[in-house]
C-alpha cells in the first residue's frame, strides 16, 4: 500500500512533541511570573486623581508629616484621607487661584468629597490595620515605598498575600525603631541586625502567631 | 476450548478469519451505515446532554442551594451520583486488567468498550465533586499551584486524596486505553478509503506497523499497566469509601467500607457493561464475537461482588449493633425505620434481593431478563450511594440537629443528564472507534482454533 | 532510490514463524516479522533483547511518589506549617496515600512514554509502508522483512529462498 | 460591605447620598400587590432574598447573566484583578471620630413604652450594634433580642420616607401649613373636636407636652391605645402601683402566670438577678426555688424547679388556694392542684418569710394581683421582696381606644391625631375603628411605617427611629434616662415631641431644645453625664409604703368557667403587637419554646391535640365571640389541657419582609383588651398549613447532652456529669499542640440559661448573619451561628425544658479541619477554630464532620457584598466582619474580631490582654451572664473558674474532639417532697 503520510511526517510529529512539551512549560512560566509582574499588580503605575495630588512635593519638598493627613494611622486600622478641610488649612492660603486645586475649592464649597481613585488596595475580606504596624516598627516607606519621590502617588509593593506573608512570616528585616517609622530613607545603623533582634523582644512581637489566618481574614 | 460444552459455551461462536473480523468490526466505523435506532437513541441522549447543560448553568447561577442539601445533611446527590458513577467506572478496568494478568480470554471481545466506559464514567463522576461545590470555579485551589496566595491543599483531607485518585485513574484509564487501540488504529487506518478518515486515524495510530520487536515491548508495558491499574483500581474505590469512614459521622465512620465500596463498584460495573453490551451485540449482530458466555461470566461475576456487597450490609449492621456505640445503632435503627426507610428496603431488595436470580444459568443466559437485572441493580446500587450520603448525617450525635434533605427536580436532571451525556459518549465512541478489539478477537480466534 | 529490504508475505503466524526460523539459520541477522497481534515464537527467533522497560516504570513509579512526598513534606513543615485539626504537621498516613497515587501515575506515564520511546513512535512515514503487499486492510497477514543492509543479502538468492518457505509473494521494498 | 479600613470614610458618606436617594426617589405604593411589582421592592427582595426573587414573575435575568459572567471570569482568575475603586474622605471631618475606629454612645431604647439602657456601637456615624448600658437598671449591660434588631429597622428600606397627604407625596412644609390652620382652629375652640391617640409611653417630656397642650387647649382629649398593655392593677389603693420584684432577696418564688423573665419592663434585670440567685459552683452554695404555675408554657415556666400547667381560668382559684392554705384555711374543693403540691409550696413559702416571693402575671385580674400582695405582705415580703412603685407610665388621660371611637360616633371628636400607634391592626374586634376614624375631619398619622392606619390618614408624617432621636423615657423602676440620635434622620422623620410642638403652634423647634427644655433642671454637666452614663441619677421611684386590706377590697375570684376550650394571648416574644413584623432578625428567630420562625400557629397541649386528633400543621378553625380565624395547629409539650396560646403580631402584610412571613392575625379574635377567651369552638379543616421550625426533635434520645440534676443530688455527688455519661477519652495518637499565649475558651452554664435567644439575635447582628427568609429556613438553611437547642424530657404533659446554647465548640482536635481540601479552616495560635471565607471553595465536608452541626453553608446569595447592589439594608454591616458570600461555609469565630481589636490594642500598648477585656456578643447580651469567655491560661481567668466548677463537662466529650466551649450542667432545685416527673419517658 503507499505511504499515508510523507517523509517530513515524522519531523512534523518530533516538531509537535517537543513544541507542546516547550507551549506547557512557557505557559507554566507565565502562570507563575504573571501575577507577580507590574502588570497585573499594578506596581510602579501612578493612577489619574481628580487632583494631581504630589507626594514628592508635599513630603519631599516641603517635609510635611505623614500624620499632618492620615491622622488616624497611629491609632486607628485606617490611616486615615485627609478631610477637605485640612487641605484648605494651607491653601485658603497659598496657591489659592491654581486651577489644579479648583476641584478641592469646589468641594468644600459644596460640601461634596473628593473622589480619590485607591491605589493601595487590598482585596474586601482582608483587614488590614495600621496602628499595629506603625506601632511595631514598620514603617510606611517599607510598604508604601519612597511616597517623596512619587509625582503621582503608585503602588510600590504588589501588597497581594505572598508579599505580605514574607514580612509576616520574617519580621525581623522589615523592623526598625518604632520612633523611625515615619522617616523616608531611613539609614540603618551599623548594629541594625542587633537593634531588630532586641526589638522582636521588647516590642513582643511573635512571628509564630502572625501566619494565623484570623490575623488579616475575619 | 475448542469444543462448546453446554456448561461453558465458548468465547466465539462460529468459524471466523482475520478480514472476516477485521471488516465487521472495522466496518461499524468506516462505513459510517449505523442501524437508524442508533440515531434516535443517540437523539435522545443527546437531549438528556442538553438538559445536563442546562441544570448546570441553572446550578452555577443560583448556587447549590438550587438542589435538596440542607444543614444537617450537607452533602446530596452529587456526592452519591459520583461515587455511583466511579463504580461504575470500575468493571472496565478490572475486566481489561486483572482479567489480563489471569490471561482470561474471554475478555478481549468486550474490554474495549469496558474500557472506554470506564473512561466516560470517571468524566461523568469527575464532573460531580465540582457541581458539588459552593464555589465551583476555584476547585483548581484542591491541586498544589505556586500561586500568590501562598496556600497549599490541606493534605490529610480524604478529598485531596480522592483528586489524586481520580486524576490518577483517569490518567492511567486512558493511557492503557489508547495502548490497547494503537494496532486497531493501524487497522482502521489501512482500512480507510477517505483520506479524512486515513490522516484521522493514521494520526491516532502513531505509525504503528506491527514489528515483532514492539510487539515485545509492548506485551511487556501493557501487561504492567495492567499490573498497576489492578492495584489502582482497588484504591480509587477504597480512597472514595475513605470520603466517608474518615468522617465521625454515624453511618459514615466504619471500617468495613473499603472493600465494601470495591465490591459495590464491581457490582454497579458489570451491572453497566451487561446494560451496554446487551443491546450493543444485538444492534450491531455480533452475537458471535460478544458471545453468551461473556454475559454469563459478567453475571457469575456479579453475583459475586453482590455477595461481598450483602456481606457488607450485614457486617455494618452487625458492627453497629455489636460497637455498642449508641450513636451507630440509632443511626442503623433510624435507617432502617426513618424517614429513609423505604429507600433502604428498595435499595435491600434491589442489591441483594433481585441479584439472587443470577444463580440460575436460564436466567443468565436469557438476554431481556438479565439486561432487566442489570438495569434493576444499577437503580438499587445509586439508592445504596444515596443512603450511605445522606442517613448518617441526617441522625448523627445531636437530635437537636437531626433533619432531612429533599430531592429537588435539579438532583434528578443532573443525574438523568449525565447519564445520558453518558451514552451520548458511548454512541460516539462506537461510531468513531472500533468497540471490540481486533487483534486480540483475531488472537483468540487462532489461539482457539477458529479459523476458517 | 535505494532498497530497504525484501519483504515476504505469508498466510499464517505459523509459515511466519517457520520462515523466520529458516532465515535465522541461514545467518540472517537484520529482519523484522510484522503481524496483526504479537506472535511468540518469535522474540526468540529474533532474539530480540529483554526489554528494560519495567526498570524505567519502576523509577518512574518511585519518582512520582517520591517527588509528591516531597512537596507535600515541603509544604506542610517548611512553607506554610499550620495546624489543622490538632494533627501532627507531618501526618505520614495521609500523605502516604496521595504518594502511592502520584507512584501509579508516575508508573504508567514512565510506561506509556518508554514504550513509544523505544519504539520510536510516532513514525509516520516507514519503509515498510512502500511496500504495496503491506497492509491491515484485509486484515491478518504475516510478514518477513529482510533488510538490503544484512551482510547475507544477496538480491535473487534471498528472494528465491523466501518464495521456497512458502510466502505468497516476495516484493522489494525501497527505503 | 467593604473590610478594608481605608474605606471607611466612605461609609459615612455613602449613607447621607443613600439618605437622599431614599428621601426622593422611590414611588410611593398603595398595597403589596402594588408594590411587588415595582423595581425598588424587586431590587430589596433580590438583595435580601435571591431565592424568593426567583418566585416573582419576570425576574429580568440580568443577575443571573451576571453570574455566570463573573463565574467565567474568576475561572480566568481575573476577579482578584479589579482596582481602582474610589475612596472618598470627609469634607469636614468630626473631630471625635477617626475613620475606623468605633464609637460608643449611651442611649435608650425602648420596649413596650419603658426604657432599657443600651450603648450603640457607631462606625463612621453609622450605628451598628447594640449592647446593654451597666450602668442602666432596666438593662445591667444585658439585651435582649428585639432590641438587637434596633439597628436593622433603622436601615429597614420600607419605613416611611415621606409626608403623605391624602396617601400622596407631600411635603413637611405643607403639612405644618395645614397644621397652622388646625392650630388656629383650635386655639379659637379651645381644642373642641380634637383628640390625641397615643401609645404607652413613660417619656417626662412627652407627659409634659401633653399636659401643656391641655392646658393650651383644655376641651382637647387625650386617649390612649396599648394592645398589649395589662390591666390596671392595684385597685387595692385608690392610684395605681407598679410592683418592682428583688429577686436577689428571694429565696422561695412562686409565680401565678407571671413570665417575668420573659415579658415585662424589668425582665433582663429579673433575670440577672434571678439567675444571681442560683449560681451554684459548690456543694455548699445555696439556690433560689421558683414555682410556676402558668397558663401558656414560657421561658419562665422552662427555668421553674416546679412548673404546673393549668387553665387561664383556673389561675384564681390557684390564688385563692394559696392565700387559703397560707392562712391555714382548708384547701378550696376543686382547685386544680394537688394539696400536697400545695403543702409543699407553702411549707416552703412559709420557711422563707420575708424572703419568699410571690408574683401574679400582669396581664392577671385584680383579685391574682391582689392576692399576690396579700400573700407578700403576710409573709413579710412586702418591702423585701416585693416593692410598690407609681407606675412610670402613668398618664392622665381620657380613656382608651374605645372611648375615642365612641366619642367620634357621637360626633364630638373629628379630628384625631395617631402618635405611633396602628389602632387599625391592633383594635380589638368589636371595635370597628376604620369607620370611625373614616368619619373625621382630619386623621393624622405619625408613625415608622406606612402602615394600615397611614393608609387612612388624611396626613401621614414619618416617624423618626429611637436611634435617630432626641427624647427621654422611664425604665420599669422609674430610672429615667435620655434617648440620644445616633444618626441624623435617614427619611426627614420628626419625632413625636416635634409633632406635639407643632400641635402647640411651635413650627420651628428642633427636637434636642424640646427634651433639653424639659431637662432645664439639669445644668449642662448634668446634661452630659445623663448623656455620657444612659441615666438621669437618682431619678429612680421610690418605693411606696402600703397596706394590704385584709379583705382584697372586696374582691372574689370570678365564678369558675365551663369545661370548653379557652385561648390564653401572648404577644409574640420578638413582634410584640406586630410593631416588628418588618424585621427580617426577628421573624427569623426561633421562637424559645417552638422554635418556630416566618410565622405562628395555635399551641395546644398532645393530650388535646389528641382529643381533637389534630396533628402539627393542620389547620383548625377557632372561634370565639362571633370572630373566628384558621390556624396551624402545633403541639406543644407541657401546655395546658383544654387551651389554645394563640400570639399576636402575625398576619400583617405591610412591609416586604412581613409579607413574606405565615401565620394568622389573633387581633382578629379579641374582644376588648383581655388576655384569655373562654368558650372557645375548634373545627378541624382537612387541610394543612406550612409551620417554619429549626428544631425538629426534642427528645435527647437517651444521649447525656444537656447534663442535669437536682441540687440534692449535686451535693451527693458534685461531679454527677460524669455519671452515666460516657468517659472522655483521655488518650490521643497525636501529640498535643502547645497552646502558650491565649487559649480562649468558653463556659456556658445551663442552670442560668433561660433559652430567651438574646445571644442569637446578638450574634446575628455582630457578625452580618443573613436572614434567608422562610423558604429557605424551611428547607434547613437558616444561619444563625449560635442556636439555642430546647429539649424535654419527662412526661409529654409535665415535661421539664432544657435550653442548650450551642456555639461552635473551638474542638482542639477538630474534626472539621482535617477533611477541608484548602485549609479552608485551620487552627490559630489561640486555639481559634478559623474559618477563612475568603479560602473556603464550599465542600461542606466540614460541617458533615461536624458532630455538633453548628457550620452554616450560604447555599444561596443571601446578601450581597456589592455596595452598589446592597440595599440600604448594608448600613447595618458591621464593617469588621466580612460578608459572605454564596458557596462558603460560616460558623462561630467567638467573635474573632472582637479578639482582634483587643489584641491590637494590646500589643500597641505592650501588654497582655487582660480577663475580661474581651468580651463576645453572646456573652455580653446574655441577662443572666450564663455565658464566660475568656483565656484559659490564665490561672485567675473567670472562665477558668466556671471551668473547674465540678458540673463542667464538654458536650459529646466521647468522641475526643477537646471542645474549648463547655458546659456547666444544670442544676434545679426541686422540692424533695414532692416526686421529680420520671425520666423514664423521654420526650
Amino acid at each position: 500500500m503507499p505511504q499515508i503520510f510523507s517523509k517530513n511526517a515524522n519531523g512534523v510529529a518530533r516538531f509537535v512533541i517537543w513544541g507542546s512539551c516547550a507551549v506547557l512549560l512557557i505557559a507554566a512560566a507565565i502562570g507563575i511570573i504573571l501575577p507577580r509582574s507590574d502588570l497585573l499588580t499594578g506596581v510602579g503605575e501612578p493612577l489619574a486623581q481628580p487632583v494631581p495630588f504630589s507626594h514628592k512635593h508635599h513630603v519631599g519638598q516641603l517635609g510635611i508629616d505623614c500624620r499632618y493627613c492620615h491622622n488616624g494611622v497611629e491609632t486607628s486600622s485606617s490611616a486615615g484621607l485627609p478631610a477637605t478641610e485640612v487641605c484648605m488649612t494651607c491653601h485658603s492660603q497659598l496657591f489659592t487661584n491654581a486651577d489644579m486645586l479648583a476641584p478641592v475649592r469646589a468641594s468644600l464649597a459644596s460640601g461634596k468629597p473628593i473622589e480619590w481613585q485607591r491605589v493601595n488596595s487590598v482585596p474586601d475580606f482582608v483587614f488590614f490595620n495600621h496602628a499595629i504596624h506603625i506601632n511595631k516598627g514598620v514603617a510606611c516607606e517599607t510598604c508604601h515605598g519612597e511616597v517623596d519621590q512619587m509625582p503621582l502617588t503608585m503602588r510600590a509593593h504588589t501588597l497581594n498575600m505572598e508579599w505580605c506573608l514574607g514580612c509576616h512570616r520574617n519580621p525581623g528585616p522589615n523592623l526598625r525603631p518604632p520612633q523611625d517609622v515615619l522617616m523616608m530613607h531611613w539609614q540603618p545603623p551599623a548594629n541594625i541586625d542587633e537593634i531588630r533582634r532586641q526589638l522582636i523582644g521588647v516590642l513582643d512581637i511573635h512571628p509564630e502567631t502572625m501566619t494565623d489566618c484570623y490575623v488579616c481574614h475575619r | 476450548m475448542a469444543e462448546a460444552s453446554a456448561n461453558s459455551p465458548a468465547v466465539l461462536r462460529g468459524r471466523h478469519d482475520f478480514p472476516e473480523i477485521s471488516g465487521r468490526i472495522g466496518s461499524i466505523v468506516l462505513s459510517g451505515r449505523l442501524p437508524r435506532h442508533f440515531w434516535t437513541a443517540f437523539f435522545l441522549c443527546f437531549l438528556l446532554v442538553l438538559l445536563l447543560l442546562y441544570s448546570i448553568t441553572y446550578l452555577i447561577a443560583v448556587g447549590v442551594g438550587a438542589y435538596g442539601i440542607d444543614i444537617p445533611v450537607a452533602w446530596g446527590t452529587m456526592i452519591s451520583n459520583f461515587v455511583w458513577w466511579i463504580g461504575i467506572g470500575h468493571a472496565g478496568t478490572l475486566i481489561s486488567a486483572v482479567l489480563l494478568l489471569l490471561r482470561q480470554p474471554w475478555r478481549a471481545s468486550i474490554n474495549r468498550f469496558a474500557e472506554a466506559m470506564t473512561l466516560f464514567a470517571v468524566a461523568m463522576a469527575g464532573l460531580f465533586p465540582i457541581l458539588h461545590l459552593g464555589r465551583p470555579w476555584f476547585f483548581y485551589w484542591l491541586l498544589p499551584l505556586p500561586n500568590v496566595h501562598m496556600h497549599w491543599p490541606q493534605w490529610r483531607s480524604p478529598l485531596v486524596w480522592d483528586f489524586a485518585a481520580i486524576a490518577t485513574y483517569a490518567t492511567v484509564s486512558l493511557l492503557f486505553w489508547y495502548m490497547g487501540l494503537l494496532p486497531d488504529l493501524a487497522v482502521l487506518r489501512d482500512r480507510a478509503r477517505s483520506r479524512r478518515a486515513q490522516l484521522f486515524y493514521g494520526i491516532l495510530a502513531l505509525g504503528w506497523r506491527g514489528s515483532a520487536y514492539h510487539w515485545s515491548r509492548y506485551q511487556v508495558v501493557y501487561f504492567l499497566l495492567a499490573a498497576l491499574a489492578t492495584p489502582l483500581v482497588v484504591s480509587v474505590h477504597s480512597i472514595v469509601s475513605l470520603d466517608f469512614t474518615f468522617a465521625i459521622t454515624p453511618g459514615y465512620h466504619s471500617t468495613i467500607f473499603p472493600p465494601y465500596f470495591v465490591a459495590g463498584a464491581l457490582l454497579s460495573g458489570f451491572a453497566m457493561v451487561l446494560t451496554i453490551a446487551i443491546p450493543l451485540r444485538w444492534a450491531f449482530s455480533v452475537e458471535d464475537l460478544i458471545t453468551v458466555r461473556h454475559m454469563d461470566n459478567a453475571a457469575k461475576l456479579m453475583i459475586a461482588a453482590g455477595m461481598i456487597v450483602a456481606y457488607g450490609y450485614v457486617s455494618e449492621a452487625f458492627f453497629a449493633w455489636y460497637s455498642g456505640e449508641p450513636y451507630e445503632r440509632a443511626m442503623m435503627v433510624q435507617r432502617a425505620i426513618g424517614p429513609y426507610a423505604p429507600l433502604f428496603w428498595v435499595m435491600l431488595c434491589l442489591n441483594c434481593g433481585v441479584l439472587q436470580l443470577l444463580w440460575f444459568r436460564r436466567i443468565r443466559r436469557n438476554m431481556p431478563l438479565l439486561f432487566a437485572i442489570a438495569v434493576a441493580i444499577n437503580i438499587g446500587m445509586w439508592i445504596e450511594r444515596y443512603i450511605i450520603v445522606v442517613t448518617g448525617p441526617s441522625r448523627d450525635y445531636l437530635p437537636s440537629a437531626w433533619g432531612e434533605q429533599s430531592l429537588t427536580w435539579l438532583d434528578f436532571g443532573i443525574l438523568f443528564g449525565s447519564i445520558g451525556t453518558f451514552f451520548a459518549l458511548v454512541f460516539l465512541f462506537i461510531r468513531i472507534l472500533p468497540a471490540i478489539t481486533i487483534f486480540e478477537v483475531e488472537e483468540v480466534a487462532e489461539e482457539e482454533g477458529k479459523l476458517r | 532510490m535505494s532498497l530497504y529490504g525484501l519483504m515476504a508475505v505469508f498466510a499464517d503466524s505459523e509459515a511466519l514463524v517457520a520462515a523466520a526460523r529458516h532465515m535465522r539459520q541461514r545467518g540472517y541477522r537484520r529482519m523484522d516479522a510484522f503481524s496483526p497481534f504479537p506472535v511468540k515464537e518469535l522474540d526468540g527467533i529474533l532474539e530480540i533483547p529483554k526489554t528494560r522497560l519495567p526498570w524505567v516504570v519502576l523509577a518512574g513509579g518511585i519518582a512520582g511518589a517520591a517527588i509528591v512526598y516531597a512537596l507535600i513534606w515541603y509544604s506542610v513543615e517548611v512553607d506554610y506549617p499550620i495546624n489543622a485539626g490538632g494533627r501532627p504537621l507531618h501526618s505520614w498516613p495521609p500523605f502516604v496515600v496521595i504518594a502511592f497515587e502520584a507512584g501509579i501515575l508516575g508508573a504508567a506515564f514512565a510506561g506509556f512514554l518508554g514504550v513509544l520511546a523505544a519504539n520510536g513512535l510516532p513514525r509516520y512515514h516507514h519503509p515498510v509502508f512502500n511496500a504495496g503487499s503491506f497492509s491491515y486492510a484485509s486484515g491478518g497477514k504475516f510478514y518477513l522483512l529482510i533488510e538490503a543492509a544484512d551482510p547475507k543479502y544477496r538480491k535473487g538468492v534471498t528472494r528465491g529462498q523466501l518464495t521456497r518457505l512458502g510466502a505468497e509473494t516476495v516484493e522489494e521494498v525501497e527505503a | 460591605m467593604s473590610a478594608i479600613a481605608d474605606d471607611r470614610p466612605g461609609s459615612a458618606i455613602d449613607i447621607e447620598a443613600l439618605r437622599k436617594r431614599l428621601a426622593h426617589g422611590g414611588e410611593i405604593w398603595r398595597s403589596l400587590d402594588e408594590i411587588a411589582g415595582t423595581a425598588e421592592f424587586r431590587r430589596f427582595v433580590e438583595a435580601e432574598f435571591p431565592t424568593i426573587a426567583e418566585h416573582l414573575p419576570a425576574k429580568p435575568s440580568r443577575r443571573t447573566l451576571l453570574k455566570l459572567m463573573g463565574a467565567s471570569l474568576s475561572l480566568a482568575g481575573l476577579a482578584a484583578c479589579s482596582r481602582a475603586e474610589s475612596i472618598v474622605p470627609y469634607v469636614r471631618q468630626p473631630e471625635i471620630l477617626i475613620p475606623g475606629k468605633p464609637v460608643y454612645y449611651a442611649t435608650t431604647l425602648s420596649g413596650d413604652g419603658f426604657g432599657i439602657g443600651a450603648i450603640v456601637e457607631s462606625h463612621e456615624g453609622r450605628p451598628t450594634k447594640v449592647e446593654g448600658n451597666p450602668d442602666h437598671p432596666a438593662s445591667r449591660g444585658a439585651t435582649d433580642a428585639v432590641m438587637q434588631a434596633a439597628v436593622l429597622t433603622l436601615f429597614d428600606p420600607d419605613r416611611s420616607r415621606t409626608p403623605l397627604k391624602d396617601g400622596r407625596p407631600a411635603s413637611y412644609g405643607d403639612f405644618l401649613k395645614d397644621m397652622a390652620a388646625l392650630v388656629s382652629r383650635w386655639a379659637a375652640s379651645q381644642g373642641q373636636g380634637g383628640a390625641l391617640l397615643v401609645e404607652a409611653t413613660t417619656s417626662p417630656t412627652l407627659a409634659a407636652q401633653l399636659d401643656a397642650l391641655k392646658a393650651r387647649y383644655p376641651r382637647l382629649k387625650i386617649y390612649r391605645h396599648d394592645p398589649l398593655a395589662t390591666p390596671a392593677a392595684h385597685t387595692l389603693f385608690g392610684s395605681p402601683l407598679a410592683p418592682i420584684y428583688r429577686f436577689d432577696r428571694a429565696e422561695t418564688i412562686v409565680s401565678l402566670d407571671a413570665d417575668f423573665l420573659g415579658e415585662g419592663p424589668g425582665r433582663l434585670a429579673y433575670a440577672r438577678d434571678f439567675a444571681a440567685r442560683r449560681r451554684v459552683r459548690d456543694p455548699s452554695d445555696r439556690m433560689s426555688r421558683l414555682y410556676a404555675v402558668e397558663s401558656t408554657p414560657t421561658i419562665t415556666g422552662a427555668a421553674a424547679d416546679h412548673r404546673l400547667a393549668i387553665k387561664p381560668s383556673e389561675v384564681e382559684s390557684v390564688a385563692a388556694g394559696l392565700n387559703a392554705a397560707l392562712t391555714g384555711q382548708a384547701g378550696e374543693s376543686g382547685s386544680p392542684i394537688d394539696q400536697a403540691w400545695m403543702r409543699a409550696l407553702v411549707d416552703d413559702l412559709s420557711a422563707a418569710g420575708r424572703n419568699a416571693l410571690v408574683i401574679a402575671g400582669s396581664h392577671q385580674s385584680a383579685f391574682v394581683q391582689a392576692t399576690a400582695l396579700s400573700v407578700n405582705a403576710k409573709l413579710g415580703a412586702l418591702g423585701n421582696t416585693v416593692e410598690l412603685i407609681e407606675p412610670p407610665d402613668a398618664l392622665q388621660v381620657d380613656g382608651d381606644l374605645a372611648a375615642l371611637c365612641e366619642a367620634i360616633g357621637h360626633g364630638a371628636i373629628d379630628t384625631v391625631a395617631v402618635l405611633g400607634a396602628n389602632p387599625l391592626h391592633t383594635a380589638p374586634t368589636r371595635l370597628d375603628v376604620r369607620k370611625a376614624f373614616s368619619s373625621l375631619k382630619l386623621l393624622v398619622h405619625h408613625g415608622l411605617y406606612r402602615d394600615e392606619t397611614a393608609f387612612l390618614a388624611h396626613w401621614h408624617v414619618p416617624a423618626v427611629h429611637e436611634l435617630e432621636s432626641w427624647s427621654d423615657i422611664r425604665a420599669y423602676d422609674g430610672t429615667a434616662s435620655l434617648v440620644q440620635p445616633l444618626i441624623k434622620p435617614l427619611y426627614d422623620g420628626k419625632s413625636m415631641h416635634e409633632l406635639l410642638a407643632v400641635l402647640g403652634g411651635e413650627f420651628e423647634t428642633d427636637p434636642l431644645s424640646l427634651v433639653r427644655q424639659h431637662w432645664a433642671a439639669l445644668d449642662d454637666d448634668g446634661w452630659k453625664k445623663a448623656l455620657r452614663d444612659g441615666i438621669v441619677s437618682k431619678s429612680a421611684a421610690r418605693p411606696v409604703s402600703v397596706t394590704v386590706p385584709q379583705d382584697l377590697g372586696g374582691l372574689r375570684p370570678k365564678a369558675k368557667a365551663g369545661n370548653g376550650i379557652e385561648i390564653r394571648f401572648v404577644a409574640d416574644p420578638w413582634l410584640r403587637d406586630g410593631r416588628f413584623a418588618n424585621a427580617s432578625w426577628l421573624q427569623e428567630l426561633p421562637r424559645p419554646l417552638t422554635k418556630i420562625v416566618w410565622g405562628n400557629a395555635a399551641l395546644v397541649s398532645p393530650a388535646t391535640a389528641e382529643r381533637l386528633k389534630i396533628g402539627n400543621g393542620e389547620v383548625i378553625n377557632i372561634a370565639s365571640n362571633g370572630a373566628d380565624i384558621d390556624a396551624p395547629a402545633w403541639i406543644v409539650p407541657g401546655h395546658p389541657d383544654e387551651t389554645i396560646t394563640l400570639s399576636f403580631g402575625f398576619g400583617r402584610k405591610v412591609g416586604s419582609v412581613a409579607a413574606l412571613s405565615e401565620g394568622y392575625d389573633a387581633f382578629h379574635l379579641r374582644r376588648g383588651s383581655e388576655w384569655v377567651a373562654t368558650g372557645v369552638a375548634i373545627a378541624r379543616h382537612n387541610s394543612s398549613m406550612r409551620v417554619i421550625t429549626t428544631q425538629q426533635h426534642q427528645a435527647m434520645e437517651g444521649r447525656a447532652i444537656v447534663r442535669h440534676a437536682p441540687l440534692e443530688a449535686f451535693r451527693q455527688d458534685p461531679h454527677f456529669v460524669r455519671k452515666d455519661a460516657p468517659p472522655s477519652p483521655k488518650e490521643t495518637l497525636y501529640p498535643g499542640w502547645r497552646y502558650d499565649q491565649e487559649a480562649w475558651a468558653m463556659a456556658i452554664d445551663l442552670s442560668a440559661c433561660i433559652g430567651c435567644m438574646a445571644c442569637v439575635s446578638a450574634c446575628q447582628a455582630e457578625n452580618n448573619i443573613a436572614p434567608v427568609g422562610p423558604e429557605e429556613c424551611e428547607r434547613g438553611h437558616e444561619m444563625h451561628w449560635l442556636r439555642v437547642d430546647r429539649y424535654y424530657a419527662g412526661p409529654l404533659d409535665a415535661p421539664e425544658t432544657f435550653f442548650q446554647p450551642v456555639p461552635c465548640m473551638h474542638c482542639e482536635k477538630a474534626p472539621c479541619e482535617v477533611v477541608c481540601p484548602v485549609n479552608a479552616t485551620v487552627h490559630t495560635h489561640d486555639g481559634l477554630n478559623a474559618q477563612v471565607y475568603n479560602r473556603c471553595i464550599g465542600t461542606r465536608y466540614c460541617s458533615q464532620n461536624c458532630p455538633y452541626k453548628v457550620r452554616r453553608f450560604n447555599f444561596l446569595d443571601h446578601q450581597s457584598f456589592d455596595k452598589d447592589e446592597a440595599g440600604p439594608e448594608q448600613g447595618v454591616h458591621n464593617p469588621n466582619v466580612s460578608v459572605r458570600s454564596r458557596g462558603v461555609m460560616e460558623k462561630c469565630t467567638y467573635c474573632v474580631q472582637r479578639i482582634s481589636a483587643k489584641r491590637i490594642q494590646a500589643q500597641i500598648e505592650n501588654r497582655d490582654i487582660a480577663d475580661g477585656e474581651v468580651v463576645t456578643a453572646c456573652q455580653q447580651a446574655c441577662p443572666t451572664q450564663a455565658i464566660t469567655f475568656g483565656d484559659r491560661n490564665k490561672k485567675d481567668a473567670k472562665v477558668v473558674r466556671e471551668k473547674s466548677a465540678p458540673q463542667n463537662y464538654a458536650l459529646l466529650e466521647e468522641l475526643n474532639t477537646r471542645p474549648r466551649t463547655t458546659y456547666l450542667g444544670k442544676i434545679s432545685n426541686p422540692n424533695g417532697r414532692l416526686a421529680k416527673p420520671s425520666e423514664a419517658i423521654d420526650g
